[in-house]
């Protein structure tokens, strides 16, 4: 790790929120809270997913002033990796209905044995 | 040789053996009263029981089977007799050697149960439960005896490399040195043993076992049946004597060597007779699996190495 | 403690492999393959100015299809899984008055978010933001609606008119591509007009306004169901 | 099943039971004998009639001696071999076991014992005959084929002996079955019975031991007297 | 041509447009997703027929007018086209099926359904990874929506598990897809394939994290308790397209990634989806709910293909051939199942046997088992025997054991459940009600199952050879199963008896008198059949199916065709056999016996292909690589079907509780196919050849040791069918040692044996078939004393004793007296005397046999019995005959035979000298010792007739009873036990110890199963951690530290 810049560290935190979300997933026994760590790991991806596509120094990939202003008027060098961003686009809406998904499900598990706890809805098992 | 000759040679070696199966029966009946210092029967007797049942007014059939079962016996006890080199002549076609080139000793030992299994059948069909019992045990005993004796058997036709009776006689010829009894002694020991089950004197007699289950499966004949059955019963035990004496002790040359190696080998069974009480069929059994057995099978491990 | 023990170890191996992954991170100085061709020729191919837009909305069109599906989907999956009899329906909780605050806030603020919401799908393709973005917003427009007034009754048709239409037309947009232009949701069916304008890029404005729309309708759809369901309780 | 229903059940088989009971004041039907109904294989029900089905019963026929020299040899076989069954009746028969001894060695007239009826030919009634050994008696003679020697042995088969006026034993053995020989005493000696062996022979070569022939002759008198002192008869008129 | 993405553009105009259409009413929807779903099975269907019938290349849709990798594309190929049509049909056959309870949940679950079906295509078709992501997220939020149709907290809670489950593991794919993109600039597969990703610098750990997603989507073993909760708690529609879609799907992305994930995950992804085929089939063994374990079978069949998949190298152009004959047959047999358990709803296995109260149910369901195990003439059986083939060929024969060792598990469990269905009792079920259009998907399915075996056949050369002829003619029974027995039973004589006439001229000596055992002996069995009353429904269909497996394998020039007769000779018989009243369990273990036997010969016959050009039969004689072992393979599997001792213990209940003709077809005829297999492998091994001494002395020992067992058991039962049952066992025992000694004189003892056996039991069975039949009893102490009522049957019993025990005069002593001078010649002395030892035990069983039956004390309730049907009166003595004529002249049979024999054991070890046959050891004239022994029994049967002329026929209580008399039949005859006194001497050696052996693994392995299921402890937090943990295992495995 001998240069420790912006892509790096947000890279690490975005597996550190992974690692977080892994560790909620594996051990917390409500249903929210799993669902919260479900959402934890979601934003770690989309962090991971944001930092990929960090250029050291590189602007927004808008082709507006902004860029315009910077020294060779070279789209290509001037903004960061558009692809990343347009992916964490969709990334975060189907984490968002998973989520939505999820939430539904912790509500009807909810009103069908008055339990937020996860290994009560083993029903099906062997 | 012609055939009618044959026949008749045949037929008189027949009633030789049949007379000479009653009045070893006598003798050795004679034996054991005199054992018991009794008088005994007279040596007639048998002839006279023979005639006596055969002249029984009234008789009974429970059915067919029952009817034919004595004929199987007795036709058993012919058969046998039929397919046994009786006296060795130097020929397998001479005289006293009856049809015994028909087959070998394969034949003999199969054929050995065809008038035990008619007996048995004749017998289950009169209904009687003591008879069914005797034939249980006969069957189970019989299985049990086979067994060191086939190894013996087998063990004396490897030894001649042949299951011909005739040349197994043959080649026991020239001087008692040349018996079985003598060059294949486990063999030899193995059939002295098994014999006593197969000649079925106490303490193998469980199959009739008088008194017990009355005389098993002649429980229920009477008359003629029983005339049938005593006069195969005299033919068969010469035949089985015969059997042994063929294959063990060197066949016989002549009639008198004949009736006195049969009688020796049948004063064998009844000396042990006398002297044991009657085994349990289990007791039988296991008993036959131990000696006789062990014996029969180093007399076939001698051959297979 | 066992399960304990092992869930810190798989956590540990799991941190393990991440850091395997990150090792194989280098600081990016440049673009490098597809982002490199999209840097330069998005502008003039699809002309639109946010290049993100022209990504998200051209290029990979067919993801943006498939998440407004999965929107759609969870909506369904929710509508029908949350849906309550006829009777539960009528029966409904009635809920006690919120806060005098959030009701006049939401009457004046309300519009002001629709509004907003509508502008940030509009100029998707010149600013950030774009449909999904817009819809969310007019979400949270019915969200603050729906906090305010608790007990107000949402119009399930407007909704679904709405869901419905924006929806097809989106895959009708999508299949004048193939017929007017280079293939399945191309933008060019029309010119791309001045380029940073509000009318350029062809047919993004159009398919992000229907996105922007649909976005809206599901998660106020969700949002409803949601609410409705909680009186069941 | 509760208690209830199994006491329904009983009450209800004991019923049906007792309608198919032929009812009788004087003969006792053994409950083997009685006829019954069974579910053949196929479903039908037959009625078994046990001493229809099972016994033959046929009558004893006469079977004359055909006389002449075979016959003459036959009588000398039968005289020389006399099988006697095994089965002793009475007190007498304490009596048998010493014949077979060294002492008195009835093998050396001809004489054995045999253990069914079926190969024996002469039958020892030895001492007093209770009623319900009579029964037996009876059956075992039958089965016994021609012809058929009786020895009666000691004075109960006479006339009761010292038994005359008891209930449960028979005055005269001879209004039952046919005897051939009579041996007096109480008990005899087993000499007496070897007296009575040798006796038989005499008679049995000069051919008058043809006892079987007059029960066959005789046979509804025989049957009368013997149905008279058998209350539970349960077989079947005569026994093959 | 409709291009394929209008594929998505209908499936999402139609989706999107419902939420207004919604107000024309449920059923209309319902009917325009069914047009959608119907529209997109076109699509994928004209492809398909462009790519089959057509020149057409692959195709590539580019979306938004751009090339990629710049914009998304699909790809529209043979594959694709075959999946996309699988899928979609499936999906508009589910759609069918599940109309009504997708109505039930409004437009939305139908729009959800609809969704569904258009992600899963787009799943197949798209080449960029991104979109395959956002497509398998489409289809698993699809699918947790879906699972709700069925209501209740057990589905919820599946539902809730598969969700979390799902994110996990599109998490993992996310990174991974997202980090490719980082190494490579790219997210299109073929860039990765041209720029192979994995030599990036840390590319593969990339690769990694995408491929284990993708097989975690195929829910490999023991990672898979979501996937299974699913398959139990959702909808039965629903699991079938789960199971039929869903995992097709994953399974082409698989093959997809695999394409640039780099060779060395072959050998991973197969090792995964072995521990999957087999943990989850040992696994399915402890199952008692049906859908569960579907589940277990599905999970287990889709790591069967990943196998497949990853030997796609190994395997070469035979690839798809395998792949997809395997993968259709579990599409349509797993998707007919589960919708069949929707019909049925049956939740418990021994509740199935409600399905029998309609019978072409039962059609049905048996149908999609036997597809599942891979029987001809479904697909997978020839993808199966290719597979098998292949992989040995190539060297990999531990994998091949696996996958025939988790197949027999997958039979297990399977049959059972078939067991249960066809045995089980029903009276108290409710039956079940039909709707029509949850029929018509079944239907379609299992039509479709035939028609794609017939195709799959006749796509290879080698498999195209099958003679079909005897199994239209199967088909041609069953069409006619309505007709009463009269006809069925002439039709059915007939047709063999003309298929007979039309082989007969092409069969070599050997094989014809095996061919006249099968197809002669078949037609007496059936001429039995004119006894039954009624029409015997479906019982001439799988007679019928038996012998023409058994003439397939005397007919087969391939070991292909030998392979299919043989598999079509055990399901006809195991119909049979389990039509029997209690015959459930065996039915069961001679399944399972058969099956391994199978197997083993399948193996077998993959190691003989080794190093040949043909799979000609030939091959076996010539056995180039391990030629020991591939011996010893086929033998243990030709010894399942002859029971030999350890593999025998199917045999007794199988054959005692089949119905009376249907014991002497399976014990007289059936068993020869093992005697033939046996037969030919030896020839193979060649007479001269030492090296397999050890193998032919073994096989001695198993000879005479199952003709001991074999012959003591028989003597200690009560059952008159099995102790002839058990008496079979001891008399292949004979045949077998005879062949082994591998001597003119041991086959042609051997060989008579075979007739004899064929003869005598055949007479055998038949009787005391037909006397119970009679008497309404197996039970020998039941019987007694019918040889009053029935003495045309005493006579055949016997006769057929007679000749069984050996007793000259009748044949069977031909037999014995050639096995003795046989084993002289070869020096087994020892095994002779156990040979000779279990004869002696015969006299035993067969006595008692004939006494506790025929003799002794008639029975109450026997009294009116009739003769036995002269139906089987007719066989009987027609076999009669045969034996008389063999007892009279054996030289016309043992001529031929040794002439047979000459070719391949060629010593002149026997001379005929008229009838006199002349060994080194002895001679034996059967002629004449007849003619002895008749003109002696003659003469003192007429010396008898005189002297007892005047004889009273008594009865049967006329007996000397100690001065008493009988009182009850049952009381006077001694039938049981009878044998007491043998048992406590030789009980020892009838301690069941194979049984007990057996009984051991089983319990072992269901102790295992048992166990190791506890891993499913249905908290969806243990799931996700068995995810977690597989993926950490996998890495480190294949990653490394």
């Amino acid at each position: 790790m001998e240069q420790l810049d912006l892509g790096h560290i947000s890279l690490a935190i975005g597996f550190l929120l992974i690692l977080i979300g892994f560790w909620g997933l594996l051990t917390q026994k409500n249903i929210i809270k799993i669902i919260v760590a479900f959402t934890i790991l979601d934003t770690g991806i989309n962090i991971l997913i944001v930092s990929l596509g960090y250029i050291v120094g590189k602007t927004a990939p808008i082709v507006d002033n902004s860029v315009e202003q910077l020294e060779n008027h070279n789209v290509v060098n001037s903004i960061v990796d558009p692809v990343p961003q347009a992916l964490v686009l969709t990334a975060i809406v189907i984490g968002f209905g998973v989520t939505a998904l999820m939430l539904a499900y912790a509500m009807k598990l909810f009103n069908a044995k008055k339990t937020l706890e996860i290994n009560k809805f083993n029903d099906l098992k062997w | 040789m012609n055939i009618y000759v044959k026949l008749a040679y045949t037929f008189l070696g027949l009633m030789i053996v049949l007379n000479w199966g009653m009045l070893m029966g006598a003798t050795m009946r004679k034996i054991g009263a005199r054992v018991a210092g009794r008088h005994g029967i007279p040596f007639k007797q048998p002839w006279i029981d023979l005639f006596k049942n055969i002249g029984v007014r009234t008789t009974i059939t429970h059915g067919i089977m029952y009817y034919i079962g004595p004929v199987f016996r007795l036709t058993g006890g012919v058969g046998l007799f039929l397919f046994m080199p009786a006296v060795f002549s130097g020929s397998p076609y001479g005289i006293w050697t009856n049809f015994s080139f028909e087959g070998d000793l394969i034949l003999i030992l199969y054929f050995q149960v065809f008038g035990m299994l008619g007996m048995a059948l004749g017998a289950g069909e009169g209904g009687h439960p003591y008879a069914a019992m005797g034939i249980a045990r006969g069957l189970a005993q019989h299985a049990a005896v086979e067994l060191p004796l086939t190894l013996a058997f087998l063990s004396i036709a490897i030894q001649y490399d042949t299951f011909s009776v005739y040349k197994i006689v043959e080649a026991q010829q020239g001087g008692f040195q040349n018996w079985v009894l003598f060059t294949n002694p486990f063999a030899a020991a193995a059939v002295i043993l098994a014999m006593l089950g197969a000649l079925g004197h106490s303490p193998f007699n469980l199959v009739k076992a008088p008194n017990e289950i009355l005389i098993g499966p002649a429980t229920e004949y009477e008359g003629s049946y029983l005339g049938f059955m005593q006069s195969a019963g005299a033919i068969i035990h010469v035949m089985e004597a015969m059997l042994f004496m063929n294959l063990v002790f060197g066949g016989a040359t002549n009639w008198f060597e004949l009736i006195l190696k049969t009688f020796l080998i049948y004063f064998w069974s009844v000396f042990v007779g006398i002297v044991f009480p009657r085994f349990k069929i289990e007791q039988s059994v296991t008993w036959f699996f131990k000696v006789p057995l062990l014996l029969g099978v180093l007399a076939i491990l001698m051959y297979s190495f | 403690m066992l399960k304990n023990t092992l869930i810190a170890l798989v956590i540990a191996v799991l941190a393990y492999m991440f850091y395997n992954v990150y090792n194989t991170y280098e600081t990016r100085t440049s673009l490098s393959g597809v982002a490199e061709y999209y840097a330069t020729n998005a502008a003039k191919e699809v002309g639109a100015a946010n290049i993100v837009t022209s990504i998200v909305v051209t290029y990979r069109g067919f993801d943006t299809l498939g998440e407004v599906t999965i929107l759609f989907l969870t909506a369904s999956i929710i509508s029908f899984f949350l849906k309550l009899k006829e009777e539960d329906e009528n029966k409904s909780i009635k809920h006690g008055i919120t806060s005098e605050l959030l009701i006049t806030a939401s009457q004046v603020l309300v519009p002001i978010i629709f509004l907003f919401g509508i502008y940030v799908f509009i100029n998707g393709h010149l600013t950030p933001g774009g449909g999904f973005q817009g819809g969310a917003i007019i979400a949270t427009g019915v969200a603050l609606m729906i906090m305010a007034n608790p007990n107000i009754r949402i119009n399930n048709h407007v909704i679904h008119w709405v869901e419905s239409i924006s929806g097809v037309a989106f895959v009708i947009v999508g299949l004048f591509g193939i017929v007017l232009a280079g293939g399945f949701l191309d933008n060019r069916i029309s010119g791309l007009g001045e380029f940073g304008t509000l009318f350029s890029a062809g047919a993004i404005p159009i398919i992000y306004s229907f996105i922007g729309l649909k976005v809206g309708a599901e998660i106020s759809n969700i949002l409803n169901k949601y609410q409705k369901s909680q009186k069941e309780l | 099943m509760s208690e209830l229903d199994l006491n329904d059940k009983v009450s209800e088989m004991l019923a049906k039971s007792e309608a198919n009971v032929i009812k009788s004041e004087k003969t006792f039907i053994h409950p083997e004998d009685e006829v019954r109904e069974v579910v053949a294989p196929d479903g039908s029900i037959i009625k078994i009639n046990p001493i229809y089905d099972y016994f033959s019963g046929e009558r004893p026929q006469e079977e004359k001696p055909r006389g002449g020299i075979v016959e003459k040899f036959l009588n000398w076989a039968r005289s020389e071999s006399i099988w006697v069954l095994g089965f002793g009746t009475g007190c007498g028969s304490i009596e048998i076991p010493p014949l077979v001894t060294p002492r008195f060695d009835m093998f050396r007239f001809g004489i054995q014992m045999r253990p069914t009826p079926r190969q024996s030919n002469a039958f020892i009634i030895s001492g007093y005959l209770s009623v319900k050994t009579l029964k037996r008696v009876i059956r075992t003679y039958e089965q016994m084929p021609a012809p058929k020697y009786v020895i009666a042995l000691g004075s109960c088969t006479i006339n009761g002996g010292m038994y005359y006026d008891s209930y449960s034993t028979i005055n005269r053995l001879d209004k039952y079955i046919p005897v051939d020989v009579y041996i007096a005493g109480c008990m005899p000696r087993p000499e007496a019975l070897i007296a009575g062996f040798v006796k038989l022979k005499e008679l049995i070569k000069e051919g008058k031991a043809e006892k079987a022939n007059e029960y066959a002759r005789n046979f509804d008198e025989y049957k009368a007297n013997q149905k008279k002192i058998i209350k539970d008869w349960s077989m079947p008129d005569y026994n093959w | 041509m409709v291009t394929p993405i209008f594929i998505v553009a209908i499936a999402l105009g139609v989706g999107f447009s419902i939420g207004v259409l919604n107000k024309l009413g449920k059923n209309f929807t319902g009917g325009l997703v069914l047009a959608a779903i119907t529209f997109m099975t076109f699509i994928s269907y004209q492809w398909f027929y462009a790519f089959t019938f057509g020149e057409q290349t692959p195709t590539y849709v580019y979306t938004a007018g751009f090339k990629p990798p710049f914009s998304i594309n699909l790809l529209m190929g043979q594959y694709e086209a075959i999946i996309t049509l699988m899928i979609n049909s499936i999906g508009l056959l589910g759609g069918i099926y599940m109309f009504n309870s997708l109505k039930e949940r409004g437009s939305n679950a139908q729009v959800v359904y609809l969704i569904l079906i258009m992600a899963l295509n787009v799943i197949v078709m798209t080449r960029d990874v991104f979109n395959l992501f956002v497509f398998l997220e489409i289809s698993s939020i699809a699918i947790a929506g879906l699972i709700l149709l069925e209501k209740g907290t057990r589905s919820m809670g599946a539902g809730f598990k598969y969700v979390l489950a799902t994110s996990i593991i599109s998490s993992i794919l996310l990174i991974g897809i997202i980090f490719s993109y980082f190494i490579t600039g790219t997210l299109n597969v073929d860039d990765f394939i041209s720029l192979s990703i994995s030599t990036y610098k840390g590319g593969a750990i990339v690769v990694f994290l995408i491929m284990i997603a993708v097989i975690l989507e195929l829910k490999p073993f023991p990672a898979n308790g979501w996937g299974l909760d699913v398959y139990e708690g959702s909808d039965p529609g629903f699991s079938a397209i789960i199971s039929g879609a869903s995992a097709t799907a994953s399974l082409y992305v698989l093959y997809k990634i695999m394409a640039f994930a780099g060779v060395e995950w072959n050998y991973y992804i197969s090792l995964i989806g072995i521990v999957t085929f087999v943990g989850s089939n040992l696994l399915g063994i402890k199952q008692e709910n049906t859908r569960r374990m579907l589940g277990y079978s599905s999970i287990g069949q889709v790591g069967l293909l990943m196998v497949i998949l990853g030997f796609k190298d190994i395997l070469g152009e035979n690839t798809p051939y395998i792949f997809f004959g395997i993968l259709i047959s579990h599409y349509l047999a797993k998707a007919g199942l589960f919708w069949l358990s929707g019909i049925v709803r049956a939740k418990g296995l021994k509740e199935w046997a409600v399905i029998r109260k309609k019978p072409f149910f039962l059609f049905l369901m048996g149908t999609f088992i036997f597809a599942l195990i891979g029987f001809p003439p479904f697909p997978s059986f020839f993808a199966k025997w290719t597979l098998v083939m292949d992989l040995v060929q190539s060297g990999n024969i531990v994998w091949v054991a696996a996958i025939l060792f988790g197949s027999i598990m997958e039979a297990v469990y399977l049959f059972r459940w078939f067991g249960y269905a066809i045995k089980e009792e029903n009276k108290h079920l409710e039956d079940f009600k039909i709707e029509i259009h949850k029929i018509i998907p079944v239907w379609i399915v299992a039509i479709a199952l035939y028609g794609f075996g017939y195709f799959v056949s006749q796509l290879t050369e080698v498999s195209s050879t099958i003679n079909f002829i005897p199994f239209a003619f199967v088909i041609l029974l069953f069409a006619i199963d309505f007709l009463p027995i009269f006809v069925k039973n002439t039709v059915a004589i007939l047709g063999m008896a003309f298929y007979f006439y039309t082989i007969y001229p092409q069969l070599d000596n050997f094989r014809l008198i095996f061919e006249v055992i099968f197809i002669v002996g078949g037609i007496l069995a059936l001429i039995a059949g004119y006894a039954y009353k009624g029409k015997r429904e479906g019982f001439y269909p799988v007679a019928i199916l038996m012998y023409a497996g058994l003439t397939g394998i005397i007919e087969a020039k391939t070991t292909l065709e030998f392979f299919y007769g043989w598999e079509l000779m055990t399901a006809g018989s195991y119909f049979l056999i389990i039509r029997g009243h209690r015959s459930m369990p065996h039915g069961l273990s001679y399944m399972l016996f058969s099956l391994g036997g199978a197997y083993a010969i399948l193996a077998a016959f993959g190691i003989a292909s080794v190093g040949q050009d043909s799979i000609s039969m030939s091959i076996i004689n010539n056995i180039q690589y391990i030629p020991t072992w591939a011996y010893a393979l086929l033998i243990v599997g030709f010894l399942t079907k002859t029971a030999s001792v350890g593999l025998h213990i199917w045999l007794p209940g199988a054959h005692g509780e089949a119905e009376s003709d249907v014991s002497p077809m399976v014990s007289a005829i059936l068993l020869k196919a093992g005697v033939f297999g046996v037969a030919l492998t030896l020839i193979g091994m060649g007479a001269e050849n030492n090296q397999y001494s050890v193998l032919a002395y073994t096989l001695g020992w198993i000879g005479a040791i199952t003709a001991l067992v074999g012959n003591l058991m028989a003597v200690f039962q009560e059952d008159a069918k099995r102790l002839l049952a058990y008496s079979s066992i001891g008399q292949l025992g004979y045949i077998v040692f005879g062949l082994a000694m591998m001597t003119h004189l041991g086959w042609l003892g051997g060989f008579s044996y075979v007739i004899n056996h064929f003869l005598y039991k055949a007479i055998l069975f038949l009787t005391i078939g037909a006397v119970v039949l009679r008497v309404g009893t197996h039970n020998m102490y039941e019987m007694g004393g019918l040889i009053k009522r029935m003495p045309l049957a005493f006579i055949a019993v016997l006769i057929g004793i007679i000749a069984l025990s050996g007793v000259p005069p009748l044949s069977g002593f031909t037999g014995k007296w050639l096995f003795y001078n046989a084993v002289l010649d070869k020096g087994w002395y020892l095994q002779g005397a156990i040979m000779f030892f279990s004869g002696g035990i015969a006299f035993l069983y067969l006595w008692r046999l004939i006494h506790t039956v025929f003799l002794g004390q008639l029975k109450d309730n026997h009294r009116t019995v009739k003769e036995i049907s002269i139906w089987f009166l007719i066989p009987i003595y027609t076999l009669i005959v045969g034996i008389l004529v063999y007892s009279a002249k054996p030289q016309w049979i043992l001529q031929p035979l040794a002439e047979i024999i000459a070719p391949f054991f060629p010593s002149n070890q026997l001379v005929w000298n008229g009838g006199t046959a002349i060994s080194h050891y002895g001679n034996w004239a059967g002629t004449m010792v007849m003619a002895i022994i008749g003109i002696a029994f003659l003469a003192v049967l007429g010396v008898q007739l005189i002297s007892t002329r005047k004889a009273h026929k008594v009865k049967q209580f006329d007996i000397t009873y100690a001065g008493e008399r009988p009182e009850r039949p049952e009381t006077t005859h001694v039938a049981y036990n009878v044998f007491e006194g043998l048992y406590k001497a030789m009980w020892p050696a009838t301690i069941p110890l194979v049984e007990t052996f057996w009984n051991k693994i089983t319990n072992y392995l269901h102790d295992t199963a048992g166990f190791t299921r506890r891993i499913y402890s249905g908290n969806g937090q243990a799931y996700m951690l068995h995810i977690v943990f597989f993926i950490l295992v996998t890495y480190l495995v294949i990653i490394g530290g």
